[in-house]
């Protein structure tokens, strides 16, 4: 950032700020992004927002809205332990500083990198072929693309950690195990449960594209009301997704907190000690 | 800066770090604060710097109080300098930007744009200067603090400390992992300032070269004087072997 | 394969549903229940294409599907259909395919549109009557679709697909496309909503399109299939048949979707490989 | 994690991992998740599997491809101009660390929350009223959603430094601002770097989901060939997707290294100095 | 063991920060490395136990080359203790499983388990017990290595160096922050293990311990013997000085 630097890596980091900028431009340019066309368009937006409202509150639907998210909870939470269960050994062996050996971990990223890219939506194609309609192969289909993910985000917060403690146990003979164990994973542990909460928040979102497969829960009722131009059924689901992911991400903050991943911060400007004048 | 605790004791849990503390530094006085490991030290000088909050007590540097409102906080800390034990440099950026970025809060938009560009903003350069040649960096500035030698970094967190002329300078074992040559020169660069200074130390030829030294023992204040003959010395670390040791 | 006592399982796609209730299957599925005497386990699902994959994969053994999707299923796998609904509006199985312009276009038929390089909207691409038979109507009126790269038709500017029949017509109103397809019914539905504000379209061409079949899988027991049907041609409860959006179920055959089948095949939207 | 624990905190965590093993035991049951509808339904899969080979690789298929693969790019890039501008002040917002009004950040947080609790799919909804069909509503739809989750992901990068160099900022009299720009940000650049180029991978595939509401680029091509069962097109995109996730990777990868997000590892255990025999 | 160097140069880009180094250290032997800031002492241990490649140079440890094979390099490293200046312990975890961990190639799956339960697998119970009770660290065992003081830290550091036994031990400032009385307990210890011993320091006084003493000086090795006289340390340190201070 600040560094002075040799002139060879200062172009570079120029043509690359260049490059960017050019990039950038080209692209705003060619999707004709523009507040102009927003600010003409916004009538028909306003339209569709207070189609949304007032939000659809009858008793009978929010209780079958409670089923869905209960049902939407059930298909992210086994989604969740599928991914994990594929994902966190793949994070493992493709961190560079566990230093699995390299064909493993190269076959380890491209593993990862294959679950990811296949949309969960070709992942349901693949898994209503198999299961049929239903819940499940939702599951398989936000599992498999979640691994993914989360063997990609995770192997990041593995190499984040501070290098030092884990060379010491590597130069006085620990083994790559006992040094991605004690050394890695501890340290890394607060940021990994907070990227699996994420994942979990996006599992959630994900059941919507799910509804394609019949899957269940609040995904399919929101494909249904989009189908079937139910605004203000609508505006009820994105409210129940909301407050799930709302939930998930408190979970999260707290669980980070305890877990010591955000930095306990100073003292309080004002603390609440007792002051005696001397 | 004067400084004045009056009945500060500090718990972490049910452990009682500071118990009791009563002291007076007048301004520009140099205190040497001793005392064996865990005994209390860095917490005090985090009690004074307002990072620890104590619960009960009385505290005011310069009169104003480290847990008061945000602008007496801001203010008092503004002619802080504080060398800490723990390796505090910012990774990823160069030792130049590290001694500068301590000044940061007087920096106009210029000096942002200086620095952005790897460069010392003018009204830092003759500082900036005159601190690395004294304590020999000037070689290391352009380096990323990764880089550094741990006696490098060290004097690195101490060119910084001094950068803004503090008048309170809190320096924990500021000598730490410096050679002999180095520590001296060190300390003689912190009793030239001006500044009211409160050093911890575990090197007693380096508390010798104070005027007052404060001991701490289990949170305690057990001795607060000139430097301490060797019987203060069991007192201060239990033991008689000390004496026997420090030649 | 599946045994007598295993559920039967049905897919559906909500097509239309009527305007009170919502896509609630429930009393649809209670009676398919009850006239099989065997467990029924619905499904609603919100694409065709996981339908289909599910049908022809012999995963559910009934579905509702639109009459494009039947004959795609067709391809891969011997379907068959068993009845089709009479449409409420027209009093036939067929339903019509409209194409729209906004209420100000100068275009008076389907020949104007395609004359004038109008840029194009359908809905979802394997929609019945908002891709096939609008694709077919602009065809006949003199644009020539490539089969393979289904987003060119010159003379037309431009072809897209919205995705759903509402955006069609909320595309169509804001002149961010100058014609689109869209379902009559559909449309009508739109303008009680108040979505589409009466009037705001205008048709410039309809087609029939022959109705939304219930469809069963290949290899499905012949009892099981005639007593679905029969269940569906005896349906004479009110609520229930308003709730499915018919007047009344007719049998069909695999004959009544023979338009269907060569018109995608001329225009490319059934798949070329085959299985 | 391997804590001599107060016995009030280890009968929480005992509470804690039965309930999740509870929840992980309803959700899989709940689902029909199992080995045995898998393989009983391995035939489907594989049919599908076989009819996505061999890919189309017909030339004019491909030139299509191309171009689809440039305009997914091009609506990708916009979005993230999009979600960065609008996600990196909120992430600093949100960040503990940098300790922003706690009203401010509450606001923050929330938006962020709004943000991308709502599905791109929706969002896509909305923009199609007001900007009409076309790339640029793909780009708000994604660059908004992808806002949301910028601002989460790095503010958590940002709360994941190292706390000591910055109290010291802090303590030496450092404003909120220059703590943030001069003592956290240096330090989580690389990570953040990273959750960019993650955030555009995607975005990347996010445009799948948007390709069915006509937004152009792959994702249309996708949903076409996905709805008429062109499987063997399909393949050619899916290999199309999985090329631009691929090379978003590389980058991301390099971008760390030299960051030096990535522990730069020990020496290598077979250096090629040379050696001389004394 | 023994610690034989011919001829190592170490480069960091293009600086040399050793230079034909040659060194033989006995098996047995106990030796200070002493030097300025920067003289290259941390990177001299880091050379011996395999971590920065030389780009000339032949090195071994016990007959092992520490850039050989794998095998020969993990047997290598199992006789091997280290005390690194930089604080290295792992945050998060107790100082218990910090100093347990060193020793985690040599667990089985019952310690593993007895571990995760934060207990002490029973075959390090004596040492361990042994060791915390020598250098004051029992109280200390359960607690997050976060909330030690910096003294506290560096005993936990040096336990788990001694944990295995080793045979080798590489000692970086293994006595700073530690007070007098602490600084010399470890050294006694040190000295009294079998290990081969390598430390680096800057306190004279520890120096004095030492039956030799080796010093760098920009990379290269000023003086090697017995305890240094004034005029040696004025060689190594570049100044007269250094006499006048240490009393
Ligand atoms: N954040 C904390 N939480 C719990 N206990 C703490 C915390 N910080 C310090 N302590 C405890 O307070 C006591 C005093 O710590 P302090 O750091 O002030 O010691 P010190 O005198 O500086 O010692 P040293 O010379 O080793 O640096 C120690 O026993 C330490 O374990
Ligand atoms: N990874 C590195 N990259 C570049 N230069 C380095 C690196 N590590 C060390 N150096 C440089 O090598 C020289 C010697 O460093 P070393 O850490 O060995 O010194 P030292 O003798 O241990 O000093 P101290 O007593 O301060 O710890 C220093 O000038 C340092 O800047
Ligand atoms: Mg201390
Ligand atoms: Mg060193």
């Amino acid at each position: 950032m600040m560094t002075e630097l040799p002139p060879r890596r200062r172009a570079l980091r120029w043509t690359l700020a260049i490059g960017a900028a050019v990039m950038a431009g080209w692209a705003i340019s060619g999707t004709g992004v523009g507040p102009a066309s927003l600010l003409a368009g916004r009538e028909g937006a306003a339209d569709i927002i207070s189609g949304l409202f007032p939000p659809d509150l009858d008793g009978d639907l929010l209780s079958r809205v409670a089923v869905a998210a209960l049902e939407t909870v059930q298909i992210s939470v086994a989604a969740m332990v599928l991914s994990m269960a594929i994902g966190l050994p793949l994070a493992l062996l493709i961190a560079a500083n566990v230093e699995a050996p390299r064909w493993i971990s190269g076959v380890a990223r491209g593993t990862a990198t294959l679950l990811r890219s296949v949309h969960e939506l070709l992942w349901a194609l693949l898994f209503v072929a198999a299961v049929g309609l239903g819940p499940a192969a939702g599951v398989y289909a936000i599992g498999l693309h979640s691994a993914g993910v989360v063997a990609k985000l995770c192997s990041e917060q593995l190499e984040a950690v501070d290098r030092a403690p884990v060379e010491t146990m590597k130069l006085t003979g620990g083994s790559r195990l006992t040094c991605a164990l004690l050394g890695i994973l501890p340290q890394a542990r607060a940021n990994i449960a907070s990227q699996l909460l994420y994942q979990w928040e996006c599992a959630i979102r994900s059941s919507i594209v799910i509804g394609f497969v019949g899957a269940g829960g609040i995904g399919q009722a929101l494909a249904i009301a989009l189908r079937l131009f139910r605004y203000q059924e609508l505006a009820t689901l994105i409210a129940a997704v909301a407050i799930l992911v709302v939930c998930v991400d408190r979970m999260s903050k707290s669980l980070r907190g305890r877990l010591g991943a955000t930095t306990r911060w100073m003292a309080p400007v004002r603390p609440s000690y007792e002051r005696s004048t001397p | 800066m004067r400084i004045e605790l009056a009945d500060v004791t500090v718990r972490f849990g049910d452990q009682t770090v500071l118990e009791d503390i009563h002291l007076t530094v007048a301004a520009g006085e140099r205190v040497a604060l001793l005392g064996p490991s865990g005994a209390g030290k860095t917490t005090l000088l985090r009690v004074i710097v307002g990072a620890v909050p104590p619960v009960t007590g009385w505290i005011r540097v310069d009169g104003l109080d480290p847990f008061g409102s945000r602008s007496e906080v801001t203010a008092l800390r503004r002619s802080i300098g504080c060398v800490r034990q723990r390796d505090d440099l910012v990774p990823g950026m160069t030792a130049r930007t590290n001694i500068l970025a301590a000044a940061a809060y007087q920096w106009r938009l210029i000096d942002w744009l200086t620095v952005l560009r790897g460069a010392v903003p003018r009204r830092y350069v003759r500082r900036l200067t005159e601190l690395a040649r004294r304590h020999e960096i000037e070689q290391l500035l352009p380096a990323s603090v990764e880089r550094l030698s741990g006696g490098q970094r060290q004097r690195v967190a101490l060119v910084r400390a001094l950068l803004t002329e503090p008048l309170l300078l809190l320096a924990d074992e500021a000598t730490s992992g410096l050679d002999p040559v180095r520590a001296a020169e060190v300390i003689e660069h912190l009793l030239q300032t001006e500044a009211t200074v409160v050093a911890t130390t575990h090197d007693l030829a380096v508390a010798s070269c104070f005027e007052r030294v404060v001991a701490l023992r289990h949170g305690r204040v057990v001795f607060d004087g000139a430097v301490p003959e060797a019987d203060d010395l069991s007192r201060i670390y239990g033991r008689a072997l000390v004496a026997e040791r420090v030649t | 394969q599946r045994t007598a006592d295993e559920p039967l399982h049905v897919g559906v796609i909500p097509n239309i549903s009527p305007d009170q209730q919502r896509a609630h299957y429930e009393p649809f599925r209670a009676y398919l229940e009850g006239r099989l005497q065997r467990k029924v386990e619905l499904f609603v699902a919100a694409d065709y294409a996981g339908v289909v994959t599910a049908l022809t994969a012999k995963k559910i053994d009934l579905a509702y599907l639109g009459g494009l999707s039947y004959v795609q299923a067709r391809e891969k796998s011997a379907v068959t259909p068993l009845v089709s609904e009479v449409d409420q509006e027209t009093g036939t199985p067929e339903y019509l395919a409209a194409i729209v312009v906004p209420k100000d276009s100068s275009a008076r038929s389907v020949r104007d549109v395609v004359a004038r390089g109008s840029r194009f909207a359908f809905g979802d691409v394997s929609s019945t009557s908002g891709s096939l038979y609008p694709r077919a109507m602009i065809v006949e009126a003199g644009a020539r679709c490539e089969p393979g790269d289904l987003t060119r038709c010159p003379p037309l500017k431009s072809v897209r697909f919205t995705g759903g029949h509402d955006a069609t017509a909320r595309a169509v109103l804001s002149g961010s496309v100058d014609a689109g397809g869209i379902e009559l019914r559909i449309l009508h539905r739109l303008e009680r909503q108040g979505t589409v504000p009466k009037g705001g379209l205008r048709v410039v061409g309809t087609h029939k399109v022959m109705g939304y079949p219930w469809v069963a899988r290949e290899g499905l027991d012949g009892n099981i299939r005639s007593a679905i049907t029969d269940a569906f041609l005896a349906i004479k409860d009110a609520k229930l048949l308003d709730l499915l959006r018919a007047k009344a179920y007719v049998r069909v055959s695999g004959v009544h979707y023979a338009d269907v089948r060569t018109k995608a095949a001329e225009l490319g939207l059934l798949a070329e490989q085959g299985r």
